[in-house]
């Protein structure tokens, strides 16, 4: 499994594989100058996959297919549960406005024990899943208690216009993209559940190659900071490969925590609450000691 | 012949029909369970793992249920694509005037990716049962199609000739002399749809699915469950082989003037 | 079997007939009587086949006309059936099938076929595929076929080649006997000289694309072989067959 | 026949062959066109919408550049998978020891959706061109090899008879007798083959690519540019289009001495 | 093709054949020649195709030896070549190439081909698809096929029934002339009582699965078909058949 091209690469060129999904920061920084001088100085560069969901990402970069990655907390849960060799290296604050529960436009449904009975759209396996089942336990309420209805985003706007579904729970971009087809959220995960972007490496890359680790969390910091300050920086690019109009972009970004850091004291419990979740609602079968596969921010310079 | 090479030659029938098949598959088997065991292959989940995922999967009835839901829109699905398929084929391959105006059509519909369809899959069709039918019709249809189209279109000549001439009817000019003619290609075009039909169905259950083999499979994707996505594969790889030997059942029976399927069965 | 339909009547004028740049048929006139039985002997190649797939409509002439009872004859010929050079037996239907579709399958051509197959002497293989039947068997088979369509205008193209000396004197002795019952008009394909004086009421020899001889038959029915006209109408054709091979060797060799 | 009348002639014949085919298509673009514009269609663009976008991407050159990437998979693909099927079906079509020995397993691999094997895929494969390779190869190797398997055991038996009595080489049975036997057989295969390829291609282009139609459509749907995804879609189906031109005149030119297509040519 | 090998000498003892519950061959015991050449004549589906089949190892004996050179023949015979009674041209191959299987397409292939092509009259004809030719024609390119291949034993299954009268002669003196420089062991099938009596040593007749008449031919060649032993030999075989086939009915009748 790990004689993959980029990582055997890895070895004599220092070439190593990037795995992403599309969002302002992860773009930003494939275009970066400085990044890849900074790479290069240390003899490496770079090679880009890109993937559109957090469970792919993490397969590839359990495979070693892939060195680095992002993705949400909740498809890392499982990747280290059926033992990929997964590393956190950073990580952002939650984002509790960044994804919530959308109700189509002229509904009566208002708050959420209107949902009862109703039909729910949500990814299986995904972080709306689990806050779906969190926002509903909050009111006392179960998915026996509605009619759960598992779609991928895309599929679900579309379900959603047609009005085959009542209600949507998911994150941002299409959270906003929901919003400006004039469908209402109606709640947020704030005060429920966290709602981190994480970024990862593998076991192996990180004891070889911690120095290109540094110098990548390094231009992320940098680049949230950039984008924090100036959404417009990122809006064209991110229009282009997406479609989606700079001004939903603006109100993605605006709403949205861009900036990242090494993992600090909350991430862990948060992650860990996560895993207890996740065990006791039968999603894991075996409880997740969550420490050993974080990795402080010194940590990472130390090793050098 | 003494009895003894008779018996003989009994069992050597036996095994090569019964157990010859199987060698590779359980030499496939060993080197797995090897590989995983001394860590050769790594992150995979052994026989023995998927085994017992198997057994837990059987016990709780789960496994049934995903079989039986996928199978009805299978079958659903077969029947209509089949159908369509055989009668655009029909069509095509009995009049010239059809062929012109709708095979270029058809071979342009052919090459469509379901996946590519599925957003207006669901904007016709919505997210429920009604579209996962569809795409397994879309997904059986093409395959029947092309193979009926070749199988009338590859009739002797000779034979319609004759047809003709003696002022056959049309219906059994069709019955008695094309579709007969036609059938043994018809039914590899049948068996390669009972293949197409589970693979187009895994796309179907991604939509909006709460059970089915394809469900369980992708399901067991998001969870990264690889024990579950084997147990899967082997699911499918299963049901193929039994429906491919249902298509050989069927080819014995239909093409029993067949002098290839005649010699098979002396031998 | 009735006789309800009387054969019909059949003018070619000028016919001709390429295939790519070759010249097959150059141009022949034939009229044939209704209910007339007319032997066509020639080299092989000559064009004897081609000359009753035209009439039958199977080929497309590249010029002149088939007059059939006075009408010109467009596409595929209704009231003709053929009896084709090769078997064509539809190898996924049983013998007694096969044999039906002279009756078009239709009404109780099971009765029908039946009896023809007894009359060719293969009842016993009625329900056989056609491809475990020897040669001649088959032949028998569509011979069989052909004869059970009782049409107006029947076409037998080399009928039975694949034949036994004794069991072809059996199968002239049926088609005689039915063309008599029936009274169709028929073209007789044959390589057999003396099947052709058995038979017709007309020879003709086809050379070169055209006709070179076309003599009546004037004996009475049941013919014998040893009838001196018999003997002398035999002599003569093999002396017309011999010339127009040296001639056309002759031709060959000049060109 | 007049002058007029042949002219008259040819331009029928110009329509048949040249315009009849496209009536469908055009007819479906009306009312694709009219269904939008009227409101009666919804969420879906309309063709003048698709052209912009269509336009806009052939001027950026972005659409060569996803076309060109995924024909360079396709063709690599279809060559090693279109290979292995062949020549599997061969070895499977003239040896019955062969055929008992690997047909069972390859009609189970047959049954497996490309999609549930992609875990399998990037475990054994990473993320990278040979993964995308290896799952057209897989998609493309199955219809030529049954079509194939199937064409050689349909080859008559008289012919293979009469070439073994006459003691021909194995090299020139091969050659003279049993490959132009199958291949009528064999080019439907390859003619689906031709189709499935692009199939595939989609989802293999759902790993980690950048570039494709495959990722073109995919990225498309994960953002609803419904415009971008009919666009793929249409994309599809021309190069379906131009595929199964070629496959025809390659059917021409292998099988100019079969009647079916010695009359097509002449009507 | 000149003479390098001989013809093989055949020993067949108490053969018989069942397809399922029929037994076609019913124990046949035949001594042939090295270089001898052999005719023999029966009924339509009296079992001659399936002798020769048996003769050349395509199907297999319920019962019985084949020596071959005094060897006993299992599986395929190598050294025999056969004629079939179809024609069992390649469609996909052209004429020549056809012709060339006979010289197994190996060495200078080409122009042994072109020379029985010529000599069965068809070098015109090369390169054409064998579905355009005329029924008489494709059986040449089949005798020139079988001709070509210049083997120890050569069985032919009626080669010349498609062809006229006078290109049968052509092609009897062609057989016999190739026959006579390669001296192969030869069985010929044939209806053509005169054809069995021209070309062969000796002819037998199968009737009943069994051989019921043996005799030879103790002509000089080339052989006059108004010699009186001729006739002689052509009266006393028809009387054989006509009488065998008077048993077959009465026996048929009685059961
Ligand atoms: N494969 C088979 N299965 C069953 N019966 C068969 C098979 N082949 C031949 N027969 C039968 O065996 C008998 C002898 O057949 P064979 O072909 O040897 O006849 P034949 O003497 O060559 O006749 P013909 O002169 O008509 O060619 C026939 O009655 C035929 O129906
Ligand atoms: N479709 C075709 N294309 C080209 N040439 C053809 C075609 N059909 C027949 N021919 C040629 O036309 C000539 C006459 O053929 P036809 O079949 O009429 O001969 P025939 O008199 O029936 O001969 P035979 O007695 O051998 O059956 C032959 O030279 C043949 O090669
Ligand atoms: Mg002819
Ligand atoms: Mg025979």
């Amino acid at each position: 499994a790990c004689s993959h091209e980029a990582t055997t690469h890895s070895q004599e060129m220092n070439e190593f594989t990037i795995g992403y999904q599309k969002n302002a920061i992860t773009l930003m920084l494939r275009e970066d100058e400085q990044f890849h001088a900074d790479l290069e100085a240390l003899g490496y560069s770079v090679d880009w996959a890109e993937f559109n969901t957090g469970s792919s990402t993490l397969e590839a970069l359990g495979t070693e297919s892939v060195d680095i990655a992002n993705a949400g907390d909740i498809p890392s849960l499982y990747a280290i549960a059926n033992n990929h060799p997964i590393r956190y290296i950073a990580s952002t604050e939650s984002a509790p406005h960044s994804q919530g529960i959308l109700v189509q436009r002229d509904t009566d449904i208002e708050d959420i024990g209107d949902l009862e009975g109703k039909r729910i759209a949500f990814n299986r396996a995904s972080i709306a899943h689990y806050l779906t089942l969190k926002t509903l336990e909050k009111e006392g309420l179960d998915l026996e208690n509605v009619r759960p209805v598992y779609l991928d985003p895309p599929d679900a706007i579309l379900a959603m216009e047609r009005g085959e579904i009542d209600a949507w729970v998911v994150w941002d971009p299409y959270l906003a993209a929901g919003e400006e087809r004039g469908h209402e959220v109606i709640s947020t995960s704030e005060d429920v559940v966290a709602y981190r972007s994480f970024y990862f490496t593998n076991e192996a890359f990180l004891t070889d190659h911690p120095e290109a680790l540094e110098v990548y969390v390094d231009a992320v910091i940098r680049i949230g900071e950039e984008v924090e300050d100036d959404p417009s920086i990122a809006t064209p690019l991110l229009f282009e490969e997406t479609g989606l109009s700079e001004e939903t972009w603006h109100r993605i970004l605006d709403r949205g925590i861009n900036i990242a850091d090494y993992n600090g004291p909350g991430v862990e419990e948060d992650l860990q609450q996560q895993a207890d979740d996740l065990l006791e609602l039968g999603f894991i079968d075996d409880p997740l000691e969550m420490d050993s596969y974080i990795v402080e921010g010194k940590e990472l310079s130390n090793d050098e | 012949m003494t009895n003894k090479a008779i018996s003989n030659h009994g069992l050597k029938h036996v095994y090569k029909s019964s157990i010859a098949p199987w060698v590779l598959p359980i030499v496939l088997l060993v080197v797995w369970q090897v590989s995983v065991s001394t860590g050769a292959m790594q992150l995979i989940a052994s026989p023995y793992e998927v085994l017992t995922t198997a057994i837990t999967y059987t016990v709780s009835g789960e496994i049934f249920e995903h079989i039986g839901v996928s199978f009805f829109r299978a079958a659903v699905g077969f029947l209509i694509g089949g159908g369509l398929g055989f009668i655009l084929g029909v069509l095509n391959g009995m009049s010239n005037s059809s062929e012109r105006y709708t095979d270029t059509t058809i071979q342009m519909f052919r090459n469509i990716p379901i996946l590519a369809m599925i957003p207006l899959v669901i904007i016709w069709f919505g997210v429920g049962e009604t579209a996962k039918i569809f795409l397994v019709t879309a997904g059986v249809m093409f395959p029947v199609y092309i193979n009926t189209f070749h199988g009338i279109r590859s009739v002797d000549r000779g034979l319609l000739e004759m047809s003709r001439i003696y002022g056959i009817s049309k219906w059994h000019l069709f019955t008695k002399v094309i579709l007969p003619g036609a059938m043994p290609s018809i039914l590899v075009g049948v068996r390669y749809a009972l293949g197409v039909m589970w693979v187009t169905l895994i796309v179907a259950e991604t939509i909006a699915a709460t059970s089915g083999i394809g469900y369980m499979s992708m399901n067991a994707r998001e969870f990264m469950q690889i024990d579950v996505i084997i147990l899967a594969i082997l699911l499918y790889s299963v049901l193929g082989k039994i429906a491919d030997t249902l298509a050989k059942l069927l080819e014995k029976r239909l093409l029993n003037w067949h002098p290839t399927y005649q010699n098979l069965r002396n031998s | 079997m009735t006789n309800q339909q009387n054969g019909v009547q059949l003018r070619i004028e000028n016919m001709k007939k390429k295939f790519g740049s070759t010249e097959v048929i150059k141009g022949i006139d034939l009229q044939v009587d209704a209910g007339e039985f007319v032997a066509v002997v020639g080299k092989s190649g000559c064009g004897k086949s081609t000359l009753l797939r035209l009439i039958a409509g199977l080929e497309e002439k590249t010029e002149g006309t088939i007059y059939q009872n006075d009408a010109p004859l467009s596409k595929e010929n209704d009231d003709a059936r053929v009896m084709f050079q090769e078997d064509r037996l539809l190898p996924w239907q049983d013998v007694l099938t096969n044999v039906g579709f002279g009756l078009q399958l239709q009404n109780d051509w099971q009765t029908g076929a039946k009896q023809l197959l007894q009359e060719v002497g293969l009842e016993d293989h009625a329900s056989k595929w056609p491809s475990l039947l020897s040669g001649g068997q088959k032949q028998r088979v569509a011979l069989a076929r052909a004869l059970a369509a009782n049409p107006r205008l029947l076409l037998f193209d080399e009928p039975l080649g694949a034949l036994d000396a004794l069991t072809r004197i059996e199968m002239q002795g049926l088609i005689e006997e039915i063309w008599k019952r029936n009274q169709f008009t028929a073209l007789l394909v044959t390589h057999d000289v003396s099947e052709a004086i058995m038979l017709a009421d007309r020879i003709i020899v086809i050379s070169e694309g055209t006709i070179s001889y076309d003599r009546d038959v004037p004996l009475p029915r049941p013919r014998e072989r040893s009838h001196p006209v018999f003997k002398e109408i035999e002599r003569e054709l093999y002396a017309e067959l011999l010339e127009e091979s040296h001639k056309q060797q002759t031709f060959a060799m000049q060109s």
